[in-house]
């Protein structure tokens, strides 16, 4: 599919790079706190990853819904999560956007559309096309976004929501996030064909972007949304990209051997997301002082918001026992 | 009062319920012509956006309930037979017992999903499960085990106008039986059990069919002047607790009846609940009557061999009743 | 795909011929018992389909591999199950291929390769994949052949097996029956696109047969098979055809409103495989008068079958405890 | 007698067991590199054949599992997480639990499904299942639920080698720690529990990584004149009931640690069949420390007020002995 949205415009492009910087900023703080024994438990890292989330969320709304994977921190905050409410999550405390009951791998926001990022690959497929349904009976052009992987494309139930999403024209919209890695797993040896091939059987239209280039993605995941939200019923984009952390930040800790050459990430490295945002943001006429000043805008920012974090209360456990039923609150 | 087969007071209460609250959507496979006869005509009158016919995808589906669900919606999700749930289950055991604890309880999952389940007419392993313990276990989803017409009515009823999900199961062989369902807007509340029959002797307490089984059997025993009180929990999740144990304390003495395979049954977690805060009350053990750790076989003489009938749940009680160690 | 394998033989065709005749008695028997109220359960009949079985299991031995669905009585005698132990499980006997404990919806003949009618739609999928994988490993050039319907073509196993099953070479045929209908749900409501479109791509190669004609299906399976066999991968074959039968012979009793017309049924009747196998026969220069005998002979051999299945023993009791595990038993 | 961590055993067994049946295959996500370490090194071993990385499909895996077996080999399935196993369950509940019987005995299914399980370590509510019981009620499958490193080799290699479906349990925060593994072709049977401590004041029947935390109960007891026995099922099916009311009979007192939710729980079973079979022997009520019934919040504040400890064990034990009703 040729990339034929327009271009973004230097204000958008400057709210998209500053997301992606938090994103970044947020994540190279946890990755740092997961090293020094500050966090509970692994994190998974968004880094190298942060255009694709941006420049999709960048056209979404807070009624619109997205589902997430147990890679969410960055769709959290591209889709307009609060940095403080996920630090404090991931730190296990009670100002935390799920009261510390959720951690990394759950940060859900759902007065903000986002069901959650989610520990079970695939996870977010039906509850992804669920939402889809519910906005379809609403009939009022909110769409939902379903964010997975490449690893998560060969679970059944991808196929299961592009055969029902395409048969009840859902606005939906299935975002693959294509890092060539399933944990340690190379794509090739996981996934037969191309992703982007298994959605024309359905009749689903098929977009692929550059998913370290945020105006590609902003394009054509732009038109990508303006087919799903005319009511013609799902579509299928495949994003390009590379984590260039590890699987978890936990890994060097279990793994004997490298999956992956040096050289590889490096490669992507060259590509990083964030530095070609700023290139972009030269080109579009963005003086170097103010980008400057954007990313020390939000280094300081994200600091601040981590030091509140870590001093935060604890949750009380006295709300374990009634937090599984609403009834049980109430 | 009015006399309805369960299958039609499940049916009225969709239709009640649907009419009631129109954020109530039903889906699932051959919902629309009804297999079973609880979903007749509701797409006739509420139409292809509120009753679909959905492909066969249950893993997709049960995802699908949670969406809606958290999207605002009140899903009901017929899965026709209780072991096809299996197909579906992840989402129910990853996500939807667990994501209301998961987001610090920001989702509210209004959630109905129906099956029929259960065996004793040949349908064999695979359309003969009763996984009400396996939901049991989960912690975050209700259970509701009618036995009756009146029942099933107040209790769809209930689960449907629940914020939280539910595992609605209808007896596989008890659609057709007449019973008494109350006129009116006829609500039965979760955790709170029904005393069938009141006796002195012993507690029974039975599970959707099974009810109609521990009556017959009482019918027998009181031949011999044995009195069985008989209790049917309704909901399994929540567990009227108190209740059991307020009839085991007026008999001393209990069974439970349990169409389930044994091990991990919602009979042995009555049995635990009994050993546990009944101790004290207990005149002799606790015995459960249940299907043994087999699937159900097809042929009506072997399946007969491993259903629970009133004449094992006779015998048990009567054992109880006469072993000296325990008068 | 043309349809260039060879034609079947004139011995062949009486061969499959037979077969087909084999499960249209029997399942004419079956069914009118269970509406005599002899049969302790529904039973879902194959009538109509025979062509599709029984053209593709003429290429099989007893060493390769079938999974069947709930519709199974078809699969289980194309692949040379015994007609006399299947007529004596569905009447519940000791006499069963399953000894009574599996029944209509669970004939299976592991000896003979048959692992099992399967009464989860979509059940046999990962069944049929692990025994493809068990050939390979063997390397003697067996086969796993998956019949499902168009329905449970809508379950994800179906893609997560062409994925896999492509990765790793497996000799599987994945045959997807269709009928049109998945219980009285038309397949346009319930299924997107075209399911042969579904194989490519996971670079899978994809037949299509006329399931009603028995020397069509054999000829594109032959071909399919040869390409299964040759350790180029998964194949997949769609055969039309219609089931001129309810969807199960109980349905009667239970629906309040017919889902579909009677010309439609009527249409497929005219396209009888048996019919129109006894016309290829004819065409092949067989006599009418030895197509007749063939007719009576397998009327006759039924009849006798299902005589002595409903006067053998019922199954004993005691076993059902050891019949969960083998340990049990010893 | 050799120090292994539990993780190096399983893989000890693992490489015996590949070395001695050549149809022993070894498939599921990331076995290659192994993330727990217990299939590390066998791929370099055994090669591609026998031992293969999988794409992201559980629901497949299972049913492939079924299918090898039935063709004749012994497939071993690592599922990584015990709550990714719901993803695959319909395999393991509908086919894997059943065919034998449904066959009639014609299928013999030799498969080992292992995965990590259980909480105490932040993996928060979709990584920390214990899902044994749901398995239990299957019917159909073994359950081994090794406490530490010998067990863990001897339970692995008797479940390879059983001809019917086993599932492996790990308990995921044990994975490290040093125990004994005796020398040799270490085999454990199914269905004997093994006594960790003998006593004769009360039973503690600890499941898995509980029995850790029973012993330090009991060293706490032991300091107040209380001598706990304290008993390892080690399988849940087979469960060995006998092992059990034999100690039972010694002690009169019966204690129940699990780790999983408490409801229909291995607990309640174990407590269910101590009220029927040992109600004679029973002094005093039969306690059940357990989860409650919620998922595994991710705060380790959180985790810790439902997670089963020592002290709870202790205090349980201490009012059981206390209590006047009982003495
Ligand atoms: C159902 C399920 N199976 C397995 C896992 C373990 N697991 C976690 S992440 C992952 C790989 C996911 O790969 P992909 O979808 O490509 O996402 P990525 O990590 O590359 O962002 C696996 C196998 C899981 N969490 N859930
Ligand atoms: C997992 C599962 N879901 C639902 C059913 C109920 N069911 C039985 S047959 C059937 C339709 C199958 O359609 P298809 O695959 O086309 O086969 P056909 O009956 O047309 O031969 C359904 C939904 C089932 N048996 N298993
Ligand atoms: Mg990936
Ligand atoms: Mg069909």
């Amino acid at each position: 599919m040729r990339n034929d949205y327009h271009n973004p415009d230097p204000e958008k492009l400057v709210a998209m790079f500053e997301r992606m910087l938090v994103i970044r900023e947020t994540e190279e703080y946890l990755g740092a706190q997961f090293r020094a024994g500050e966090l509970p438990a692994g994190v998974h890292l968004y880094i190298g990853q942060e255009a694709s989330g941006v420049g999709i969320c960048a056209h979404l709304g807070d009624e619109d819904w997205i589902t997430s994977t147990h890679r969410g921190h960055g769709h959290f905050l591209a889709k307009g999560g609060d940095p403080y409410a996920m630090i404090a999550e991931i730190h296990a405390k009670s100002d935390g956007i799920c009261g510390g009951f959720g951690g990394t791998m759950h940060v859900a926001d759902v007065a903000r559309g986002i069901l959650g990022a989610n520990g079970i690959v695939g996870g977010g497929l039906g509850i992804a096309t669920g939402a889809a349904f519910a906005a379809k009976l609403e009939g009022n052009g909110k769409v939902a976004v379903c964010f997975f992987g490449d690893g998560a494309a060969n679970q059944g139930t991808f196929m299961e929501a592009m055969n029902l999403a395409s048969l009840w024209k859902l606005p939906l919209l299935l975002v693959c996030e294509h890092n060539g890695w399933s944990e340690f797993t190379r794509s090739e040896v996981a996934t037969s064909g191309r992703i982007i091939d298994r959605a024309s059987p359905f009749n689903i239209p098929g977009f692929e972007a550059d998913g370290n280039d945020v105006a590609d993605v902003w394009r054509v995941s732009g038109r990508a949304l303006e087919s799903v939200r005319s009511g013609e019923g799902p579509a299928l984009l495949v994003t390009y990209t590379y984590r260039t952390r590890g699987h978890v930040e936990a890994e060097v800790n279990f793994l004997s051997q490298p999956y992956r050459s040096e050289e590889e990430v490096a490669s992507w490295v060259a590509k990083d997301p964030i530095e070609r945002g700023a290139a972009l943001l030269a080109q579009g006429g963005i003086a170097e002082e103010e980008i400057s000043a954007i990313r020390a805008r939000v280094k300081a920012s994200i600091a601040e918001m981590a030091k509140r974090a870590r001093s935060a209360a604890d949750p009380d456990p006295a709300r374990v026992r009634s937090m599984m039923f609403s009834a049980a609150e109430a | 009062m009015a006399k309805r087969r369960m299958i039609q007071a499940i049916n009225d209460a969709m239709f009640e319920e649907m009419e009631r609250d129109p954020r109530i959507v039903l889906f699932g496979e051959d919902v629309e012509i009804s297999m079973f006869g609880d979903t007749k005509g509701l797409r006739e009158r509420f139409g292809p956006d509120r009753v679909r016919d959905t492909p066969i995808c249950e893993a997709l589906l049960t995802g699908m309930a949670v969406g809606m669900a958290a999207a605002g919606w009140r899903p009901v999700l017929h899965m026709m037979f209780a072991n096809f749930m299996y197909t579906g289950f992840d989402a129910i055991a990853n996500q939807m017992a667990k994501l209301r604890l998961m987001t610090g309880g920001q989702m509210k999952l209004p959630i109905t999903i129906m099956a029929g389940f259960g065996g004793g007419r040949s349908t064999a392993a695979q359309h003969s499960d009763c996984p009400y313990p396996l939901f049991m276990n989960l912690g975050g989803v209700h259970v509701a085990v009618p036995s009756n017409a009146g029942d099933a009515k107040g209790l769809f009823k209930s689960a449907v106008r629940s914020d939280d999900p539910v595992i609605f199961l209808e007896p596989g062989g008890r659609g057709g039986e007449m019973g008494e369902v109350p006129d009116g807007d006829h609500l039965v509340p979760f955790g709170r059990a029904s005393v069938r029959r009141s006796g002195s002797d012993v507690t029974i307490v039975a599970i959707s069919a099974m009810v109609k089984l521990a009556e017959q059997a009482a019918k027998q025993l009181a031949q011999d002047g044995i009195e069985a009180e008989i209790l049917d929990p309704r909901t399994l999740v929540p567990l009227d607790e108190d209740g059991i144990l307020a009839s085991l304390s007026r008999t001393g003495r209990l069974v439970v009846v349990d169409e389930a395979r044994d091990r991990c049954s919602a009979a042995s977690q009555i049995a635990a609940v009994a050993a546990d805060r009944g101790f004290a009350m207990l005149k002799g053990p606790v015995r459960r009557v249940t299907v043994p750790d087999v699937c159900m076989p097809y042929a009506p003489v072997l399946e007969r061999s491993v259903y629970p009938n009133a004449e094992r749940i006779a015998d048990v009680v009567r054992e109880l009743l006469n072993c000296r160690d325990y008068q």
